[in-house]
């Protein structure tokens, strides 16, 4: 029984393009204080161009409504739980969007003067310190955009190394759980990749990954808690057996969610690792972005992270290009600094206690849920979790609905699907990550919508597979999507473009 | 801890259902050796008001309220208000990646919209959801010609951002894709095409050259492309002011567009978070990296929205992807969408227009170092005295310089790059003026 | 047919008590500075509290879900035609929120230094200045909280220049057609009130006004263009009437959008007025309020104005208390300022000629609306509609319908409903008010509903009598809500309270 | 303009519509000799950024970043976050009144949420929707109590508020209700219970009282309620500091509370806009002024919220209304809310105990003027130099320091009233302590 929503009226609302009127502005700009001059005169005619066809030409009120109206079809952390696995979709406090609109922060220019950036300065220094010793590791760089980005400066960086000792090697390992990013990023790096399938608990198999593990091997990316949400207990051993072959041990810090506060990679051999600032420090999502991915080493990678690096000069902080051995920049400028000054104040909030309050909170969230949907859907795997819990839809299946269609069913439940399929070992995955930032309350309806739907798949399976009913677009045709894409708007008649 | 929205009560009744005497419990299975023994070395959690002082304070210890004249690839435009309006709405800041479109259709219906809008500024017929910014998009454009050409060599320019081109190398460095660099005339500052000419060969995957490049120069990408595609390579055009396409000639011909949308409503932010985009034909939409939103139809028949083409990305293709990229930079679009959407059609060409008479305000009487046309930025020679000497001279009014080009050009040592825009007020700009 | 709303689904939400739990925190407080006192010991047992039984225990994210689930509940400008007819609800600019929180003027204290507030006060006198010029009056008080606070600050001026004249008089003279608060702000201010009745063509009766006018009437209000959106085009003579008999003429100018840049009270024999800067000048409703209810008034009536007002001592704006014929202050300090800063912001946007084209686009689009419909509706009235125009139920009485149940029907369509039942001369009035800030788009699609509604009552008056149907909340019984009052949340057993 | 949705062919489709040529046309009925015939003498429409430096230039002639010990009725507290992020969205900014309960639920619901706040904290049955401010629901609450009684004569403390009095002759000195005043024990600063004994008769529909009052004093609200009770007067409580309520004990033994909000998350805004509120008990709901939302059920049987008991107000009776209030405070009332919801039970406790350990850590060696148990205000004698001398001192050091009372008070004219919140910080409090 739905105890969540209720069904309201929400507006509908063209695309911008059409509802342009020739003339409408939403825009006024002060008069030019200086004389105008004739684009065609100072740039030469073929230089300057036509009006731009179809551009939008609206007044202000109707963009407020355009953007407000599209906004009320979205789900999102504030509206309710999104219990998405592996994504940490946890609330993000509003303060931190304030003080990353500080004016003298959202305004400074990467080329300012560094002795008029040094509170910026500050805030990355301060921040490298904190997720440091948050990882046990050595040194962090702030660079990575995103998680994948750090992954490739993370492997990048081994790469480096091993090139120096002499041998820069020919593949990495990764388990069959892993994200795909982390292949992904192997390939971009000019590596090979030999998959480790995991063992019938879901964990690494030690005795295929030393039998994998040799010279022409660069390392090892591991995801630790792993996809399933499940602690590698053998993970000291894993890194031991990489390091005695020469090898270097990357590890996915996207499931820090699970050991901030608890156990530091630092301490159980990882040499270098991301965290994705927009998962476990509560940077918003945005729907997809922007994210940081900070990536921390030990001693021996430092020399190899990208430039500059933060050094201090007296009472000053100041920038070091000065690093021979740097991997060099993997994107322009220092990183994503407004993503950062938010993670910042995520930490400062919590504190080194709070820090930890909140991954057993997150952890206990996860187990809780488990333990309520076990009777009614089919673990795979029943190692202890850790923040997130993985179930297949194998009985389910049996009615001929499968994970997909549960997770439309929950939207008209009032809540947002848990990710699907994936991970990839898995059949059916139902993978479930609520984080520590969901009351009780919350997590109850949740566990009830799911046990609710269950039911529906024994009773009226029909129910399930059409879903969602409640809400303004119902089930979306992603297959004619890809066959024939139309990525961008066109005027009628030529609307649909040709793909190969 | 208020971000943890539970009572001790209910911490004990989950506790027991989960057959866990205490918190701690849950962790027992942990071996005893990777566990931290002690509290992590943080100070105690703040309240929302001692953290605003904190940033307040840091911000202090910043440049504030000084006019400036760095650009150089991030650019002070006015910020519409209604900006902050959309992208503060929860609905669109705490959503996560449009997977379940059916409760997305909001941020899918804005990034459809986007995509249109950067396709209508570029000239091109395929545009992605955003990248990481313009830095990374270039080496995920010369990748992309990689992979549609099957050559690996790689030619840029030097009036490409000296950054990107780092940034490019960086990335190739590790693939086996050889990065040439070609030169600049020296008289007008855009770029050498006998130069490009005499590089190009049957290996060359793509020609890399910026519009208005990195001197503020604009370029003749219909002569580059020309050459480039007369040797079977594709032309990657890079922009960094996108203000410029207000007013500029689109692309058109080249095969690729990787750039940087800051200026659109993004606020400089000490580097970041920006937007960047690739856009390209649509004969190559499956080589694209990064996301891309289609429109198709719900069960009932209405319009709807959707991720597609996603056998191109890491979930699925794993190593076979065109990108690793996942996490994208969806809500800086979204700035930049709104921003388009405030100007619209005749805003962003005035917006250029003042962008362009403002710079050739202050180019009048300066020491111009190089003849081409230029849009919003110029080398300046500071004929005898350093850069940094007359960026001295003007921090002493408050104001804040241009760039000195040594760092990235010795040969223009003596050189700085000073940009204007539409914030840039007359009096400032005499100020520079006399500076010199 | 139903073209601008779609159902999807919305969260349900419980009342903050009832998500309570003992314990859960949204706050923290700075750690003390000074030691801490014993309230019992310094205060005495008997001061002293116990716990705020029942008061809220929420966390911070459970409150921004709160209030943004509820959000989500409601209508508004922001989501589309807002057509309340006397409400003026136009476009609230999204910069006159971010300039009404410049933290010096959002955090100015009302008793610090005048040299320290010289900003608010050139704010407060620039604004002043620039609704004198609006009005054609010669003076402007900023204090009135609101429309209705004016109007009692207003006649409270006439009451007081007629005392000093020897006789404050008996009566105020009101058209029928006046809005309820002129009666009863001319009874708090010890007047009895007498109706003028409206004439055929709904204006004010010339021959009854002049047969009313006698020494015991203090006055008239009279506002226009009245309530039916007429421009009493007799005003020139009304006034003269009242003049001659040494009465004084009060203008509600709650419909000054339909004049501003166009004609002038001051100009056409007005004494006194007030304005709803949250009408004609755009600060947001807020859902019912804050306003600014400013007063102008010619010369005659200055001294009287409530004190402080602003005086120019060398190049600094002080405060003047030393007012002896000043009613008194009808507020604490000196006026809702950070309304007053909003409208100020939107006057500063549009300039002279800008609020004249206003005028004339909010005029446009009521001639508009009211030619689509006048073949759908019955317009009682026909004289030129000038910034809003009132039909009747008359034709969809007949069928058992009322102005009532087509504004229910009309909340399916997408859109707010017209005011209902007022003016009361208008039978079943519809009152439809579009303001100057709605495109041709939103107007055509209200036109069609009201249509495609006309039609439903011909076919279908049922379907009309039971709406809405795509709201959340189904039509709400008001009759059993005054009948036993619950104003207050109660636990459970005990919620209900006895009324007399 | 750019609030103007109309391109010039939609205008001209209108006009054609209306059957006019022109939009002067629109008003050619109106007679000759009212319309204006020259432009507004209003400067030229401005673009966003030019207003914001507008208000930020008047910004800088105001006090920025100054402590301030400020209170009598205005009070620094902190603010949180969330309040904004709540106001600020669309649909609570941009709603009206709640007079279509189907579609405004959400505003309903919060001022239900508010009203039972609101009793919660004063011991009252019933409270409404806001009033204006403090100080104009003093009068209503004087004229409530002279419909319920029959009675005409209003008595008011001197320690009440001086601007609140101000608006209470105001309002009374048209309508027949005199209002006489007592006065306050010199020694403890409270209200002189024999003073108002022996004013009290069988024609006193109220007595009016503050408490805190305006020195900061803690009133014995029982003693007041039971002197007015005896004459079968009611008792209207006031106050201006809502933190307090956090920790005082409420004013059960009123029969009216009439209460201003601002500490509760709104800014002083140079004293507006803020909430007052006037709460009472169950038997005089139908007396109360202004709106009052109820619950009740929708057709589907559904809890639902909509306005009631609206035959009190002016647009059902007209003259004989309860008030003429229509426009009330409603956005500032769910600053309030929001504010109330972040704190809760223990943090409003918490933040009223640090207000007194504050006030009493400044208090600690000054010469108190009074000996009565204070909150977060207090009297300081200035033992010799005037209060303005002692205020000089401290803008010196650039804290903005006390109310001289002089003005108020004459007999305390070589008094101030400091005041001391959360906010204070100690450093700022023994600075103040040096300069008497
Ligand atoms: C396990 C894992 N690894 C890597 C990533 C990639 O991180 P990002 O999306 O920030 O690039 C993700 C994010 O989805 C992830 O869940
Ligand atoms: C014609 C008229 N007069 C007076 C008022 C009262 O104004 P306010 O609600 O600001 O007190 C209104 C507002 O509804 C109105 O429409």
């Amino acid at each position: 029984m739905i105890l969540k929503t209720t069904p309201h009226l929400t507006q509908n609302e063209p695309l911008l393009f059409e509802s342009s009127s020739p003339g409408k502005k939403g825009y006024q700009l002060p008069a030019l204080d200086v004389p105008a001059v004739d684009a065609k005169t100072v740039l030469g005619e073929n230089h300057v161009r036509e009006e731009i066809e179809g551009f939008p030409e609206v007044s202000e009120v109707e963009t407020i409504r355009h953007f407000t109206r599209l906004s009320t079809w979205n789900y999102a952390i504030d509206l309710g739980l999104y219990p998405l696995g592996s994504c940490t979709m946890k609330y993000n406090p509003r303060v931190n969007e304030l003080v990353a609109r500080t004016e003298a922060l959202a305004w400074a220019h990467p080329y300012q003067p560094e002795s008029l950036s040094q509170g910026a300065l500050e805030i990355m220094a301060e921040l490298e310190r904190c997720l440091a010793e948050i990882t046990g590791m050595d040194a962090v760089t702030l660079q990575p955009a995103a998680g994948a980005h750090g992954e490739m400066t993370g492997i990048m960086l081994m790469r480096s190394l091993l090139e120096k000792r002499g041998d820069a090697r020919k593949k990495i390992l990764i388990p069959d759980s892993a994200h795909g990013t982390n292949p992904a990023t192997a390939h971009m790096c000019g590596y090979a990749v030999q998959n480790i399938a995991s063992n019938s608990s879901g964990l690494v198999d030690v005795a295929s990954l030393e039998a994998a593990m040799d010279e022409t091997v660069a390392g090892l990316m591991i995801t630790n808690p792993n996809t399933l949400g499940v602690f590698e207990e053998n993970i000291v051993e894993i890194t031991k057996i990489i390091h005695a072959k020469g090898g270097l041990v990357y590890m996915d810090g996207a499931n820090m969610n699970a050991l901030v506060g608890i156990a530091r990679p630092g301490d159980f051999g990882i040499d270098v690792m991301h965290l994705n600032l927009h998962k476990t420090f509560s940077t918003p999502h945005g729907g997809g972005g922007p994210g940081s991915g900070a990536v921390a080493v030990k001693k021996h990678l430092e020399p190899f992270l990208p430039y500059p690096r933060m050094k201090r000069e007296g009472d000053q902080w100041a920038f070091n290009y000065d690093l021979p051995d740097s991997i060099g920049k993997v994107r322009a400028f220092y990183g994503n600094f407004g993503v950062l000054v938010r993670a910042l104040a995520y930490i400062m909030a919590h504190g080194g206690d709070g820090l930890r309050r909140a991954t057993m909170d997150a952890v206990l969230n996860a187990n809780y849920i488990r333990k309520m949907l076990e009777p009614y859907y089919d673990l795979p795997y029943k190692k202890p979790s850790m923040h997130e819990c993985v179930f297949s839809d194998d009985r389910q299946a049996k009615k001929g609905v499968r994970t997909g269609d549960i997770a439309k069913r929950l939207i008209d439940y009032g809540f947002h699907p848990y990710t699907v399929s994936f991970p990839l070992i898995v059949h059916g995955a139902l993978m479930i990550e609520p984080t520590e930032t969901e009351g009780k309350r919350e997590i109850d309806l949740f566990v009830q919508a799911l046990i609710s739907i269950a039911e529906e798949v024994e009773t009226d399976p029909k129910m399930v597979l059409n879903a969602p009913y409640l809400t303004r677009t119902s089930r979306v045709d992603e297959v004619t999507a890809a066959r024939k894409p139309i990525v961008r708007w066109k005027p009628k008649a030529t609307a649909s473009i040709a793909a190969d | 801890m208020r971000y943890l929205p539970k009572s001790e009560s209910e911490r004990s009744e989950m506790l027991e259902v989960c057959g866990a005497g205490s918190l701690e419990d849950l962790f027992s299975h942990l071996p005893a050796d990777v566990k931290l023994n002690r509290a992590l070395d943080i100070p105690d959690g703040k309240s929302e008001y001692e953290i605003v002082d904190y940033f307040r304070e840091q911000a202090d210890h910043n440049a504030t309220g000084y006019p400036s004249f760095l650009g150089a690839g991030v650019y002070y435009h006015y910020r519409p208000v209604l900006v902050d309006t959309v992208v503060s709405r929860g609905e669109f800041l705490t959503s996560y990646t449009p997977y379940q479109a059916e409760i997305a259709q909001g941020t899918l219906t804005t990034i459809f919209e986007f995509q249109t809008m950067v396709c209508q500024l570029t000239g091109m017929e395929v545009a992605n959801a955003s990248m990481y910014d313009g830095s990374s998009a270039v080496p995920e454009a010369a990748m992309m010609a990689v992979r549609i050409t099957g050559r690996d060599q790689i030619l840029t320019s030097r009036t490409v951002h000296p950054e990107y081109r780092e940034v490019l190398r960086t990335y190739a460095q590790h693939q086996g894709m050889p990065i040439t660099e070609f030169g600049y005339d020296s008289e007008s500052g855009a770029l050498d095409l006998a130069d490009l000419e005499a590089r190009l060969s049957n290996q060359v995957a793509a020609v890399i050259v910026q519009s208005p490049n990195f001197f503020g120069i604009v370029e003749d990408i219909k002569a580059a492309a020309a050459l480039a595609h007369k040797h079977g390579a594709l032309l990657v055009m890079v922009f960094t002011e996108a203000v410029s396409l207000g007013l500029l000639e689109p692309p058109r011909d080249a095969d690729i567009v990787a750039g940087e949308l800051q200026s659109f409503a993004i606020t400089p932010s000490y580097g970041g978070p920006f937007a960047g985009i690739i856009a390209t034909k649509e004969k190559f939409i499956r080589q694209i990296p990064g996301r891309l939103v289609g429109e198709t139809k719900d069960s009932r028949g209405n319009r709807a929205f959707c991720l597609t083409l996603s056998t191109r990305e890491q979930h699925i293709r794993r190593e076979k992807a065109t990108s690793n990229i996942c996490t994208n930079q969806a809500l800086i679009a979204l700035m930049a969408t709104v921003f388009m959407s405030v100007y619209g059609k005749e805003g962003l060409r005035e917006l250029a227009e003042q962008n362009l008479a403002k710079a050739h305000y202050l180019a009048d009487g300066l020491p111009k170092r190089f003849a081409g046309p230029f849009f919003n930025e110029l080398v300046v020679k500071c004929n005898g005295t350093a850069p940094e000497a007359v960026n001295e001279k003007l921090l002493g009014k408050k104001i804040i310089g241009g760039l000195p080009l040594g760092r990235f050009y010795p040969e223009l040592k003596d050189c700085m790059l000073l940009c204007a825009t539409e914030m840039n007020k007359r009096g400032h700009m005499d100020e520079v003026k006399n500076a010199f």
